[in-house]
């Protein structure tokens, strides 16, 4: 009834954005910029959508995503170079995206240690730590070039293979949404809002926590592999601090604990910088003052009492039922 | 017939790398100025006239990517670019695609001009690594040096890589290898670490930024070992206070601002005029690309990138980088490896 | 009627402070019983042990005879004990339903398969989940404001929402933490008729914590006072609410 | 050299650039202990500050001491500017709100020098000019003596500030509770404005003694040393500013001991990996106080 | 004139009126209580009065000084002090370092010293936890703290939401002595209270409010022995 009215929406919203994206591409219509946008956008709206579990959902801060990102890169892609000739392309890509994700889950599962100790900024400094560490092991490992980087990824994750790429963005959305909507996401949701709590009535907190962390870095690992597929080289700086604060922003700038807020901001973050290219000079400055004006504007009381006229109705019911 | 060949470029114009990109967009600017205002270049029976679009890629990849597409949306006809070699990787697999002419002034990492298609006018990390190596070992007679090389960059590793395996094929001995992360200020540690070994040169090939504070630093330390570079040093008396820190130094490079050949001084007083600072190594090699592109399409008698790249290997430019310098079929810029030394505050060519 | 909780010369300090100190109580399995005692006496600091919050630092305490000291709280919960918190303590960005269903967490459950994929299964369990949920909230008379964040009920409705949410984790013991703060004569009557209500429907056991003595002689069958950490007296509300000691230490004339 | 003279001067050398790390920490804890925010942009007001010093010295040509003064009113200025503009319509909204608008003002301050100052990196020769001593063989940089001292003499002047003073008590009430803090009659909007702005001309002083050490401007000569000095004040504790300083001195001291004897390749994983550690031992930083939750 | 003069007050959370135009009055050296169900909107109608939320139409004048637009800091330096609801203690600051607080605005340090002893006596255990955190102490202490921190700034007006709560039975009394004593010291009191029969009991006159207006107002004694009172609030 109201669950499968909204099923059936988000499937509809789906397929007209992938038939969109899809006609526009075939059709010729795009341009170049745009097209190369395409899996740069679905590889963020992947990492922001993961990271909202983490930060949004477990209310934990994480400084440290891109690390995730970069370990499935760079498994993922390994195999993708080992394997280029011997498998076929979607089966080395699956496998890839596979390996890429398990890849992360297992460094998830490492971070998920200091995760049971640490609270806020403290935790958050950790993952930032984490980061750094992986970005250094990087640098002078031999197998992925060191600083030079990973070059030579079969360029198997462009515009291309948007169909691949769109499926495991679903995915992930999907699977985060079904997620939160569960009794495991719900444990995680109770954590944030009062851990005491929560425990008291039976979580298991910090089984929720790594889980959370866990199945976050999962994610991004898979999003890690298409990056590189997508670029054909991987470079340790990429993945430093810098990389996971814009992904932060993303979660926030969307709203904390809304994956349809993530997904929409990390398109917007994504898109902004390129659409601001004619701006030339002062393009980095606008986009600076782009981020300020939208956080201000998304907790302004004209934006809540916007969201609150939305809730009257229910309010106003509530309030009869009062009298 | 006067037409207009569209030069696309690309460089960090922002963030922590955003005085490469600049270099090398205004190095540019002040070749097609150049150019155009001598008559443009003559291809057949046209006349073309060169105009740059230059865009932001911050130095990384997927900016980079994004960055040449937009340039190939806006139609340029030939691509300098891109100034990183990361970028530049990441950009020639697409650019071999649409089989655009490619000359990036500075991207130095080997793979950067693997495709057909890509060529280059710096010279090679490894060629500049081997050269100084020969250099140390058998003209100035190095028997044990000490490294000090960026971890987190590719072309300082590049380098350095290229170096060590010359250095020990010579039978010399690499004393000490200290390395550091991009964005560091402070080498104090590694700096006294070298200190404490029996060195008799220290290496150090980085952009001359952190050569600044290394060589400052150093001289706190009250070290006296002598300093050798890679070409990244140029621009180096810039930004130094005190120009006795990196007096004696010698590093390889093919430009040099100082030299009294006219060419440079020219551009030297050309770009001062314009941007008001001393132009460094990047933008000479942007300037050279430049005349690439000229000299390729008067060769071809054609903008077609195709004509264009078989031309490559047949030109030859007088450049601010070399004279002349030629290409082979490899894309790299056949050029002689210059070293040149600060002596009295001034950058001059060892003889 | 069997020993349901039995507590052995409990006691925890906190630096220099003793807050608790050689507590003894047995409660019989579906009793009603209070603690009370002066602002300071330790109560909370009990329950706190009772949940595992706090380790004590001497003392048992025993559930249906198995030991509960150094159990972590949600281990505790599953056990069977389930507590409101004094200040309360909601799941604040949650509905009122979900508050309750987060404590259906170990009654009703369903892999993590079923949650990523929303299995069949997960629909089932969704439902029972929901109807499990709307039953408690309706003795407390919450079931209209199931889709109500929890922050924005008033002070007293956030006072039954936690009483619904402990109720829902299935507990043999409650412990309730000054469940009537905060409300008017007339609600906390309706209250005791809700505490009342759920000790017989849920055939629990309850032990609480209450400054109203109207709450407190109305309902419960057995007292324990507390005073300086220490016991000062046990026994029915008729008993030890005219005890000497009680009325100089705690009531007042 | 003997290894004891060598370990002096590693010690020596860490010493050097936590002392800085440690001044920048300061003002990063005491903004956050009060405004309860994560100020991403401190780095970026010694950037200003820098420059601000460069343009007073080198353009203007100012006595020193003056240009010193108008650097430390300037980013005061500027600190409380921003927070009346980009943190104050936030103080309802979710802390993580304001954390990333702390960075969007980083970027736009970053991009402002940018577009002001352009790229090429501009060389300012110090303006604190004190002898290096000799103590038993080893050579101590004046102005490392210099950082230590300005740091210490910050710290305690801070602590006094803070706990002892009226004003101090003030802003600890507002950082626990804005609205009873007002019933007491704090105006919580100047106290935090007098935070930011204490906050910021600590970050001045960073940045004069940051330039003075290390010569060169450019753009992004914030962020580095911010990030580092996050870093600081939390292995010190947040919020605490004796931790603060011992955070900085700590995390200079490991870089330094780990650049020379164990790898520089991997010195900042070695400093990362200690950091994680002594969180796991002590998970409220060195000096932070565990914060008790009264259940 | 009134000491404090509540006219036609509305406020809003957000698109949602808690406070549907209420007057009232306060006079000099009165005891006021105001009393309703949970949720009527009493802790709205002193939060706005302090300052704390900006009301969305009426006015508030406190000895003939419009006061309706003045930020909470100021009102205080006129004579207002808050005892909020929930206590909202400074869980980090000690409690002697709390009830300097409270004695923010004053500046005399002998006169604060003394008014300090004359908490100390009210409320002993406040001596005897004097340097412990306050964040740490039971939920009665803490409200003791509140209060005697809203004595420090020697108040014209003292507003209180709900002193009794979580208090002992004992010490309810004790509170609504103190209570009297402050009044009868010369201290106007508005008091919100759940114990709607013990603030009846020393109250000079009060308000009933119902979600968000005043449906009555009285003398004490008179809505003492109203049965509609007593049925609805007074539990009997
Ligand atoms: N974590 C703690 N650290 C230090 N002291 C504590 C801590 N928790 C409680 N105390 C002290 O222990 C004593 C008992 O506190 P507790 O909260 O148990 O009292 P209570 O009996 O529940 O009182 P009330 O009826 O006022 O809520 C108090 O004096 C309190 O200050
Ligand atoms: N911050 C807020 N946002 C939205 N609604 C609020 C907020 N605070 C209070 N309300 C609503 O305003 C109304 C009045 O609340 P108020 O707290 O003033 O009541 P009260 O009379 O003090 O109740 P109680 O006796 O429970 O303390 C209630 O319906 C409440 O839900
Ligand atoms: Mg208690
Ligand atoms: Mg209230």
């Amino acid at each position: 009834m109201k669950i499968d009215k909204k099923i059936i929406v988000n499937a509809l919203i789906a397929l007209v954005v992938y038939a969109a994206v899809m006609g526009l591409v075939k059709g010729g219509v795009l341009s170049r910029q745009m097209m190369s946008l395409i899996t740069p956008v679905c590889v963020y709206v992947m990492m922001s959508v993961s990271l909202s579990l983490v930060v949004g959902f477990l209310g934990e801060l994480s400084l440290g995503h891109a690390a995730f990102m970069s370990i499935g890169a760079y498994t993922g892609c390994l195999f993708l170079i080992a394997t280029k000739d011997i498998l076929p392309v979607l089966v080395s890509l699956l496998l890839a995206v596979f390996i890429g994700g398990v890849a992360a889950a297992l460094l998830g599962v490492v971070i998920g240690i200091p995760v049971l100790r640490l609270k806020g900024d403290y935790l958050a400094i950790v993952t930032l730590g984490f980061g750094e560490i992986i970005k250094s092991v990087f640098n002078s490992l031999k197998i992925t070039g060191g600083a030079k980087g990973l070059s030579k990824i079969p360029l198997v994750a462009t515009y291309k293979n948007f169909t691949f790429v769109f499926i495991l963005m679903l995915l992930v959305i999907l699977l985060v949404s079904h997620l939160v909507n569960s009794r495991h996401g719900r444990a995680v949701c109770a954590i944030r809002d009062n851990y005491i709590a929560a425990e008291a009535v039976g979580i298991p907190v910090s089984r929720y926590k790594i889980l959370a962390f866990v199945i976050a870095a999962f994610m991004a690992g898979m999003a890690g592999v298409i990056y590189g597929a997508n670029l054909g080289i991987l470079k340790p700086a990429n993945f430093d601090y810098n990389a996971s604060i814009e992904i932060l922003v993303m979660v926030v700038l969307g709203g904390m604990g809304s994956i349809k807020g993530s997904i929409i901001a990390a398109v917007i973050l994504t898109l902004l910088p390129e659409l601001l290219r004619g701006a030339s000079d002062y393009r980095m400055l606008i986009y600076a003052i782009a981020l300020i004006s939208m956080m201000l504007f998304n907790n302004s009381a004209f934006k809540r009492n916007l969201t609150e006229k939305r809730n009257l109705k229910q309010a106003e019911k509530l309030s009869k039922e009062e009298v | 017939d006067e037409k207009t060949f569209l030069l696309g470029g690309s460089g960090p114009l922002t963030g922590a790398a955003a005085s490469y990109g600049t270099s090398v967009k205004q190095g540019a600017e002040i070749a097609i100025q150049e150019i155009n205002d001598a008559g443009g270049a003559q291809v057949g029976e046209d006349t073309y006239k060169f105009e740059l679009a230059f865009e932001d890629d911050e130095a990384t990849e997927d900016k980079a990517v994004q960055a040449y597409n937009t340039l190939m949306d806006k139609g340029i006809n030939g691509f300098l670019g891109c100034t990183t070699s990361g970028s530049c990787i990441a950009v020639a697999q697409l650019s071999q695609q649409d089989g655009i002419l490619q000359i990036t002034p500075s991207g130095s990492a080997e793979g950067c001009i693997e495709p057909d298609n890509a060529f280059r006018i710096c010279f090679s990390d490894p060629e500049q690594g081997v050269a100084m190596a020969d250099y140390a070992v058998d003209t100035l007679g190095y028997k044990k040096i000490a490294v000090l090389y960026n971890v987190a960059d590719e072309y300082s590793t590049g380098i350095y890589d290229a170096f060590t395996a010359e250095v020990e094929a010579k039978g010399a001995e690499i004393v000490d290898a200290e390395s550091f992360n991009t964005g560091d200020v402070d080498f104090n540690s590694q700096l006294t670490s070298i200190k404490g070994t029996d060195a008799e040169a220290i290496y150090v090939p980085a952009y001359y930024q952190d050569i600044t504070y290394i060589t400052k630093q150093a001289s706190e330390l009250g070290m006296e070992l002598p300093f050798l570079g890679s070409d990244g040093w140029d621009g180096v008396l810039k930004t130094v206070t005190d120009p006795a820190t990196v007096e004696g130094c010698i590093f390889t490079s093919p430009f040099c601002a100082s030299v009294d050949d006219e060419k440079v001084v020219n551009f030297v007083k050309a770009y001062q005029d314009a941007y008001g600072e001393t132009p460094d190594q990047f933008a000479a090699d942007a300037y050279d690309g430049v005349y690439a592109f000229k000299a390729a399409m008067e060769e071809a008698g054609s903008i077609e990138s195709a004509d264009m790249i078989d031309a490559m290997t047949k030109i030859s430019v007088s450049g601010l980088t070399g004279d002349p310098i030629t290409f082979d079929a490899s894309g790299a810029a056949v050029k002689d490896v210059k070293f040149v030394t600060v002596k009295d505050g001034q950058y001059t060519y060892v003889e | 009627m069997g020993v349901l909780l039995e507590v052995k010369n409990l006691g925890i300090s906190f630096g220099g402070l003793r807050a608790v100190d050689g507590l003894n109580m047995t409660i019989n399995e579906g009793a009603l019983v209070g603690l009370i005692g002066p602002n300071g006496a330790g109560k909370t600091t009990a329950f706190n042990m009772l949940t595992g919050v706090y380790r004590p630092t001497d003392g048992t305490i025993l559930l249906d005879g198995k030991s509960l000291v150094g159990k972590k709280p949600a281990e505790i919960c599953q056990e069977g004990v389930a507590r409101t918190f004094q200040n309360i303590r909601l799941f604040t960005q949650m509905s009122v339903l979900d508050n309750v269903k987060v404590a259906l967490h170990n009654s009703i459950r369903y892999n993590l398969a079923t949650s990523f994929l929303h299995l069949p299964s997960y629909f089932s369990k969704e439902k029972e989940m929901d109807e499990e949920a709307l039953k408690i909230l309706k003795i407390f008379e919450l079931d209209t404001y199931a889709d109500t964040n929890a922050s924005n009920l008033p002070y007293g409705k956030q006072r039954k929402l936690e009483i619904a949410r402990a109720l829902a984790t299935n507990p043999k013991l409650l412990l309730l933490d000054e469940p009537a703060a905060g409300m008017n004569p007339n609600e906390t009557k309706e209250l005791m008729e809700t505490i009342e209500l759920i000790r017989k429907e849920f055939k629990v056991t309850i032990l609480l914590i209450e400054h109203d003595m109207k709450l407190v002689s109305g309902i419960c069958e057995y007292l324990y006072v507390l005073n300086f950490g220490t016991e000062l007296a046990h026994g029915t509300p008729a008993e030890v609410l005219n005890d000497p000691k009680v009325v100089k230490a705690y009531l007042g004339e | 050299m003997s290894l004891i003279n060598a370990i002096l001067e590693q010690l020596l050398n860490g010493l050097r650039t936590g002392s800085i790390y440690a001044l920048i920490a300061l003002g990063y804890t005491m903004v956050y202990g009060i405004a309860k925010m994560i100020n991403f942009a401190h780095g970026d007001i010694i950037m200003v500050g820098a420059y601000t010093l460069y343009v007073c010295v080198s353009l203007l040509h100012l006595h020193p001491i003056l240009a010193v003064i108008i650097t430390i009113l300037v980013c005061a200025l500027l600190g409380v500017v921003i927070e009346k503009i980009a943190y104050k319509p936030l103080r309802q909204a979710p802390p993580l709100a304001v954390l990333i608008t702390a960075i969007g003002v980083s970027y736009l301050l970053q991009n402002l020098a940018l577009l002001i100052f352009k790229a090429t990196p501009i060389p300012f020769a110090s303006i604190i000019k004190v002898p290096s001593i000799k103590i038993g063989g080893v050579h101590v940089s004046g102005l490392t003596i210099v950082t230590l001292i300005v740091t210490t003499i910050s710290m305690i002047l801070l602590t006094l500030f803070i706990n002892k003073t009226k004003a101090g008590r003030a802003m600890r009430a507002v950082s626990e509770d804005k609205g009873a803090a007002e019933l007491m009659g704090v105006n919580v909007n100047q106290t935090i404005s007098i935070t930011f702005a204490v906050g910021s001309a600590l970050a001045a002083v960073a940045g004069v003694l940051f330039i003075a050490q290390y010569e060169t401007l450019l753009p992004t000569l914030g962020a580095l040393p911010g990030i580092k000095a996050f870093v600081a004040a939390v292995l010190g504790g947040i919020g605490s500013i004796p931790g603060a300083m011992l955070g900085g001195l700590i995390l200079g001291i490991i870089e330094s001991l780990a650049k020379a004897y164990i790898s520089t390749q991997l010195s900042d994983a070695i400093v990362f990996s200690v950091l994680v550690i002594v969180l796991l031992v002590k998970p409220s930083g060195l000096l932070g106080k565990m914060k008790i939750e009264k259940v | 004139m009134a000491m404090l003069q509540v006219t036609d007050l509305k406020v809003n959370y957000g698109v949602i009126q808690a406070i549907k135009g209420v007057s009232f009055e306060v006079n000099e050296g009165e005891v006021i209580a105001l009393i309703g169900a949970n949720g009527a909107g009493k802790t709205t109608i002193l939060h706005t009065v302090t300052g704390l939320i900006a009301p969305k139409s009426g006015k508030i004048e406190f000895e003939g000084k419009d006061i309706t637009k003045m930020p909470a800091h100021k009102i205080v330096t006129l004579g207002m002090a808050h005892v909020p609801e929930g206590r909202r203690v400074f869980a980090d600051l000690s409690v002697y370092e709390n009830l300097l607080m409270g004695a923010f605005t004053r500046k005399d340090k002998d006169e604060i010293a003394k008014t300090l002893e004359m908490v100390y006596k009210r409320f002993p255990r406040l001596r005897e936890r004097k340097n412990q955190v306050s964040g740490t102490l039971s939920g009665g202490e803490q409200q003791m703290l509140a209060m005697g921190r809203a004595l420090m700034s020697h108040p014209k007006i003292l507003l209180m939401d709900e002193p009794s709560m979580g208090l002992s039975p004992l010490f309810v009394n004790e509170i609504f002595d103190i209570i009297k004593e402050v009044s009868a010291s010369g201290t106007t009191v508005l008091l919100v209270e759940q114990n709607a029969k013990k603030a009846l009991s020393i109250a000079d006159r009060a308000y009933v409010l119902e979600t968000g207006k005043i449906v009555l107002d009285a003398a004490a004694d008179v809505l003492m022995n109203d049965p509609s009172i007593k049925k609805a609030y007074l539990g009997e």
